[in-house]
């Protein structure tokens, strides 16, 4: 399942990929260190008091475990394969998260700074994209709304092809 | 067989339910789900389907005793 | 000098853009959240344990802190107004860097990930090649070298046109 | 004028030395250092000039009383 754990010894450390607790980017970017790692990228994506144009109480977090550990697991693989990634890792929240709180964090490191750029991207587009989380959204109005969906299939006519924003084949190494 | 659904999808199904249906394939039990409630055509429509957690098509064949989950799009992050 | 600092009130904190003592990653990354945005995107350059072969022992780098503190603020607002950040910061460090510290720190935020990573990228990418920071490498055989020197001159004739090798026209929103 | 050197520079030049020659651009000036020391023309070819901390072209033209910092490849991060 962790193809490249083997060649890369240290690449993925034994980082839980879904987390009920605060995600904790300080102890995650410590633990992100490599002395053969000249570049460390980090990505947090936090929870706005906005969306929509409405006020954001707070986000709700539902995951189907079973399957976004997988794929977690196997997108940080794979992305640590292809740009000979020193380390990675991506972890995401479950359950309430309050407006400033980080609810996906994404750590790459690599030799040199391209390839850890490029592989901090490629992972959380494809987590937001693929991974079995959706976020529900609570206003302070007291409305709700399950949010910010991948639409990709309007444009590709099948749920399993998505479209990223950035251009992961361009940014190959 | 037993039926998961998730996030949006829940505010149209139970989160976990039964089908006795004889249905021979993903295409079927979509068409099933969206005779029992209309209102979840659209969403239906933009979901996909995973047998015993793997992702599969709508010719894929279900068994009885399979254990499909209705994954909605993506909205982590 | 900082155009963008009345639009954007809290885009740049008063964060010294060189810094003799080690970067303080935790205490800079803390000072990044903000309401409005919901990508955090830090990058930091470590120093590495070797360099074209060899084993590195340290490395020390100088700057002209006259000029180099002029030209980090510049790139920083610049990027700032251009990707329309919520909050953008650089700090390089000066003197004796040892294997795994950090050389230099960038963050940005903004609304959205693909600005906060594209702006983080151009940062990074101008700071490398255009201020006046230079590193000598010491070598754990005792030699040392003034290294990994920008070399755009060679194709663009011309010291103050640089070739990026990420392609930032193409990357902007 | 004044002139600073830094990095792999000051391996020609000292940091700090004035110049009293009658030089009249930056180009003038170039061509005065390499004639000093010869094994920096490399090095020189690759530097930038900045007068009091503004980067300048050859054809700059400087004042006796400048300062002129001599910028060779910036190698930071």
């Amino acid at each position: 399942m962790i193809p490249s754990a083997l060649s890369h010894p240290v690449a993925e450390a034994s980082i839980a990929p879904l987390s009920a607790l605060p995600l904790d980017l300080v102890a995650l970017l410590s633990l992100a260190h490599h002395p053969k790692a000249g570049a460390v990228v980090l990505f947090s994506g936090e929870v706005r008091d906005n969306s929509q144009g409405k006020a954001v109480d707070y986000l709700e977090y539902e995951a189907y475990p079973a399957m976004a550990i997988k794929m977690i697991h196997a997108i940080v693989a794979e992305a640590i394969t292809r740009w000979k990634l020193t380390y990675a890792i991506a972890q995401h929240r479950t359950g309430k998260v309050q407006s400033g709180e980080s609810a996906v964090v994404v750590i790459t490191t690599s030799p040199h700074r391209a390839e850890a750029y490029a592989a901090n991207r490629y992972i959380i587009d494809r987590i937001k994209h693929e991974a079995p989380i959706w976020k529900c959204e609570y206003f302070t109005d007291g409305t709700k709304e399950w949010g910010g969906n991948c639409n990709c299939q309007k444009q590709t006519g099948d749920a399993n092809k998505h479209i990223y924003e950035f251009d992961h084949q361009h940014q190959t190494t | 067989m037993n039926i998961q659904t998730f996030a949006a999808l829940k505010d149209y199904f139970s989160a976990n339910f039964n089908v006795t249906e004889n249905l021979h394939h993903i295409s079927d039990l979509k068409t099933f789900l969206i005779q029992q409630n209309p209102a979840a055509q659209d969403i239906l429509n933009i979901s996909r389907f995973a047998v015993n957690d793997i992702f599969v098509d709508l010719d894929f064949e279900i068994k009885q005793h399979d254990t499909i989950c209705i994954i909605p799009p993506s909205s982590g992050g």
